[in-house]
């Protein structure tokens, strides 16, 4: 993605997030404190102050977006977009390949410091799974060379796919942890919450008919 | 929602306005959401900094005070304070003697205290983590580290405020918390849910007349759904499963906290304290020391927990040592 | 009923069993359902004798203990003590010195603490009635003598306690407490009805969103029902009532309880003392103490109550003498 | 009455009052504290205790009732009907009249204690008002010379008009006194209980036809 996409594909984002707040909550509360949605309103909230402040340098936009999640927004999945937003700001600031290139590495990042901060594996039905979905749809784009719009339309549909996936899958981090059988049948709130804004970041890029 | 409230966006800080409002003798705030002994720092004393979501009051803002922790960090409801708070409110009450980081297991807790501790190490302030991980229903023995933190933790702020009001070091605060921690065991119940009002909806469903076993103080699902059980019946089952799952063996002394979720009665704590006496007697567990009242609550919720501390002398007489706080004390 | 209780009938007993359970080091039994400091008799000391029905704790055991009540008569629930309890009451902490009989204006503990009183004096022991009949809601101020008692007599458990601690007669204790009861007005809210143990069906209807103000702590209906405010709209209609029924003058000194009814966080709580007291600030009156948290419920009804107590000098050192209940002090 | 009847009556009374406990803690429930119904099924339950106990002796039989009632439900209502039995009690015992008479003045005496005790006048929606109705109607019995049943069963019809009378008076003692209004409408539950009580006592009483 072009970085002078982001602010739009942010914007759309925060606003898709905000909108399913309740939606969030409820697959929060199956197995968790029911409160993701609470968590990404404010986020969204944050993100519009951001991008009305910032300037369209996505390297700046995502760092100041990681640093005032982190101050405004620290739950558990607040606490990683922090991380993720700063880690991605990095990779964007040391990276001038071709867009979907430049979406993968990011997004390797935003996973890395994810697994870091939380030090959760593939398939204890975290965010790291929704991001490393992601990640895998968008290697599949470079090595296809798919156009960036349809890289984020497939990387979406990868995270969504991924979410369905998780309600099979039994929680190993996290308050959902605890009771690891309660979250069966649900897909995990932080894929669907990626999954959900993902998508309507993909949908605002997507060029006119 | 059968709420007191003005915009739920502003509930955390117009609470802290009124905290600082209503005890401006005992506590100040040096930064944003976050509160601090009125005399910190002391020269000399290991700071306790602790720190949480809100909607637990009195914990975690009610456990800053004399022979309690230093500083407390302020979350919005049932979320996690950020690192930058954790590490104003270290930099607040260091008196260069290192600071305990004592607080309950969740994963966005955990991140941003450690976060902070990295931070704080960057200015050369020193910090020890203990967790409060005392909810049995969280995890089996054998994964006792991932178990949440509940109300348990009065008694490790105790534990820990008297040993650092000593003039211990670090290392022995964190020693004598630590023991303290591994004989800690607490479950609950709960009878009704809670709001958290920015959500405006119950967070879950529990229908009057069933009652969830091992329900966490945010919430989070519990080992068992039935039908209401007598307090007796309630009692008996969580004082068995906390003796067992230590396990206690007979002329073993204890501590005991029946805490309520919010909604409960204190009256119906008394009548379930009187069920864990009976119990911890019929298994030759002497009680020494028994509170009985609201701890760690969950907003409006209706339930109990009950927590059990194993006792060794020197837990005894940090229990029993004086300590201060106007959220705690009424008079 | 979302209740952690046995047999209804046995609730209070078996609540009294389990306070004398986890403090017998604070409070002993001398006769059925009386409670008395466990250093009673002092001699010398005038006694203060209180009582009242159960399901307001800390109401009204709480306030028994070193320089507050010496001995608590101790009622079903919302029903008053017998006068044969009140007597055994009388009996048991009885210094010599006479004793103040101090409880909430309600007929049925008029009734049998009169009728005690009557019993006592034939037995030689000297006894003074000061009512707590502080809620406005319940009467005009031509009629004031009529007021229900809410939680502001916890403020005079307070005074009365303090003074006779300071070696006070009994005329002495009764001047100081009918002064500060003559400053002493109280108000509160309801969000929610509770239930009473035996009725097993809540007490009136309430339904979600909507708030009764004045509610009496029985459930008593209130001068106004109505869609639930904001906290600040609640706040400061309370303040203002307040303020207007003594009526306060600019420069006024005041001591301020917000306390919960039972299932309301204390979090709110908080944020309503704020708007009181920006309120008073607005009217000139300054804000010298303030108490926030549980200190007379109706079970587990929602809502709150204000109550204020205009200060001269003596009274503010009375409200701020030591005092120590195991139930008011958490540690 | 004779006494040999009283038992019986009460038994009855008791069973009558136990049964009504929800309407009673309804009607108290309007200006008061609901729990009407509570204290009665305390009274019920002493009485019962108290008649299984007690020889058929009716002084001694009202004065147990009494104290015991003092004891065990000792609000408004259960001390103010203490009371009223103790001093029943003395009236029985100074009393060797015929039936109706007898029970004239144990009701006056009744009434009185209940006035001074609790202090409320005729007309203030209570008790007073209750006892006052049926005195009312034993004085007139014992003019026209009606026969004890008979005059129990008119005393009762006439503590239930009172009952109803109550709807549209203010009260002016006890809790509903507060907010006065919100009694207006529903019979003064005391008052019901009385005629709930008599009724029973009345009906228990009655000849086989
Ligand atoms: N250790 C972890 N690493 C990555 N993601 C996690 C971890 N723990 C939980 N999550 C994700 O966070 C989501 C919950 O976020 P949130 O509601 O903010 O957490 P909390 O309320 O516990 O602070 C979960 O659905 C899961 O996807
Ligand atoms: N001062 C009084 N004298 C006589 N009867 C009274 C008085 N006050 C209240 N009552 C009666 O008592 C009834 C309520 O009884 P109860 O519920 O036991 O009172 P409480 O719950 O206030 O102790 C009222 O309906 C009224 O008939
Ligand atoms: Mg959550
Ligand atoms: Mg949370
Ligand atoms: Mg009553
Ligand atoms: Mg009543």
């Amino acid at each position: 993605m072009p970085a002078t996409a982001l602010p739009h594909a942010l914007g759309a984002a925060a606003q898709a997030l905000a909108a399913s707040a309740p939606e969030l909550n409820r697959l929060d509360g199956f197995a968790g404190d029911g409160d993701l949605g609470v968590t990404m309103t404010v986020v969204a909230e944050v993100a519009q102050e951001v991008l009305a402040r910032e300037e369209a340098d996505g390297t700046r936009l995502l760092s100041s977006l990681g640093a005032a999640i982190a101050r405004r927004a620290p739950s558990t999945s607040g606490t990683l977009l922090a991380t993720a937003c700063l880690r991605a700001s990095q990779a964007l600031r040391d990276d001038q390949g071709a867009p979907v290139e430049v979406m993968l590495h990011c997004f390797s990042a935003a996973l890395e410091g994810v697994m870091a901060r939380g030090k959760a594996e593939p398939g204890d039905r975290t965010l790291v799974d929704g991001l490393n979905a992601i990640c895998g749809s968008l290697e599949r784009s470079v090595a296809d060379g798919t156009s960036w719009p349809l890289a984020l339309l497939e990387a979406a549909g990868a995270a969504q796919a991924m979410a369905e996936a998780t309600s099979n899958m039994e929680p190993r981090k996290g308050r959902a942890s605890w009771v690891p059988q309660r979250a069966l049948g649900h897909p995990d709130a932080g894929c669907s919450m990626l999954a959900i804004g993902l998508q309507a970041a993909a949908q605002a890029c997507q060029p006119l008919p | 929602m059968r709420k007191l409230i003005n915009e739920p966006k502003s509930f955390v800080d117009e609470m802290l306005e009124g905290v600082l409002l209503a005890h401006p003798e005992s506590l100040r705030s040096p930064a944003r959401r976050v509160l601090v002994r009125a005399d910190a720092p002391r020269q000399g004393k290991v700071a306790i900094v602790t720190g949480g979501g809100s909607g637990h009051l009195p914990l975690f803002m009610g456990y800053v005070g004399q022979g309690l922790a230093d500083a407390v960090a302020v979350g919005d409801v049932f979320a996690s304070p950020s690192a930058e708070q954790v590490l104003e409110a270290t930099r607040a009450v260091d008196g260069g003697a290192g600071a305990l980081y004592l607080y309950g297991n969740y994963s966005g807790d955990t991140m941003n205290f450690d976060l902070a501790a990295e931070l704080a190490q960057l200015e050369g302030l020193e910090t020890t983590t203990v967790l409060g991980a005392d909810d049995v229903a969280s995890a089996p023995p054998a994964e006792a580290a991932r178990r949440r933190g509940v109300a348990g933790i009065a008694m490790l702020y105790k534990v820990a405020g008297a040993k650092a009001e000593l003039g211990a070091t670090l290392g022995q605060v964190v020693e004598v918390t630590e023991r303290a921690a591994a004989g800690l065991r607490s479950m609950g119940v709960a009878l009704s849910p809670c709001t958290v009002p920015a959500a405006g909806k119950p967070t879950f469903d529990l229908p009057e007349g069933e009652m969830e076993l091992g329900m966490g103080i945010h919430g989070e699902p519990g080992v068992a759904r039935g039908p209401l059980q007598s307090a007796a019946d309630v009692g008996a089952d969580l004082a068995r499963r906390l003796v067992a799952d230590l396990p206690y063996e007979r002329g073993d002394e204890v501590a005991v906290l029946v805490n309520g979720l919010g909604a409960t009665p204190v009256e119906e704590l008394y009548v379930l304290f009187r069920t864990v006496h009976a119990v911890l007697a019929e298994h030759g567990v002497q009680v020494r020391r028994a509170w009985v009242g609201e701890y760690a609550t969950s907003l409006e919720m209706a339930g109990a927990s009950v927590s059990l501390m194993r006792l060794g002398p020197e837990l005894l007489s940090l229990l029993e040592a004086p300590s201060r706080s106007p959220l705690l004390a009424r008079w």
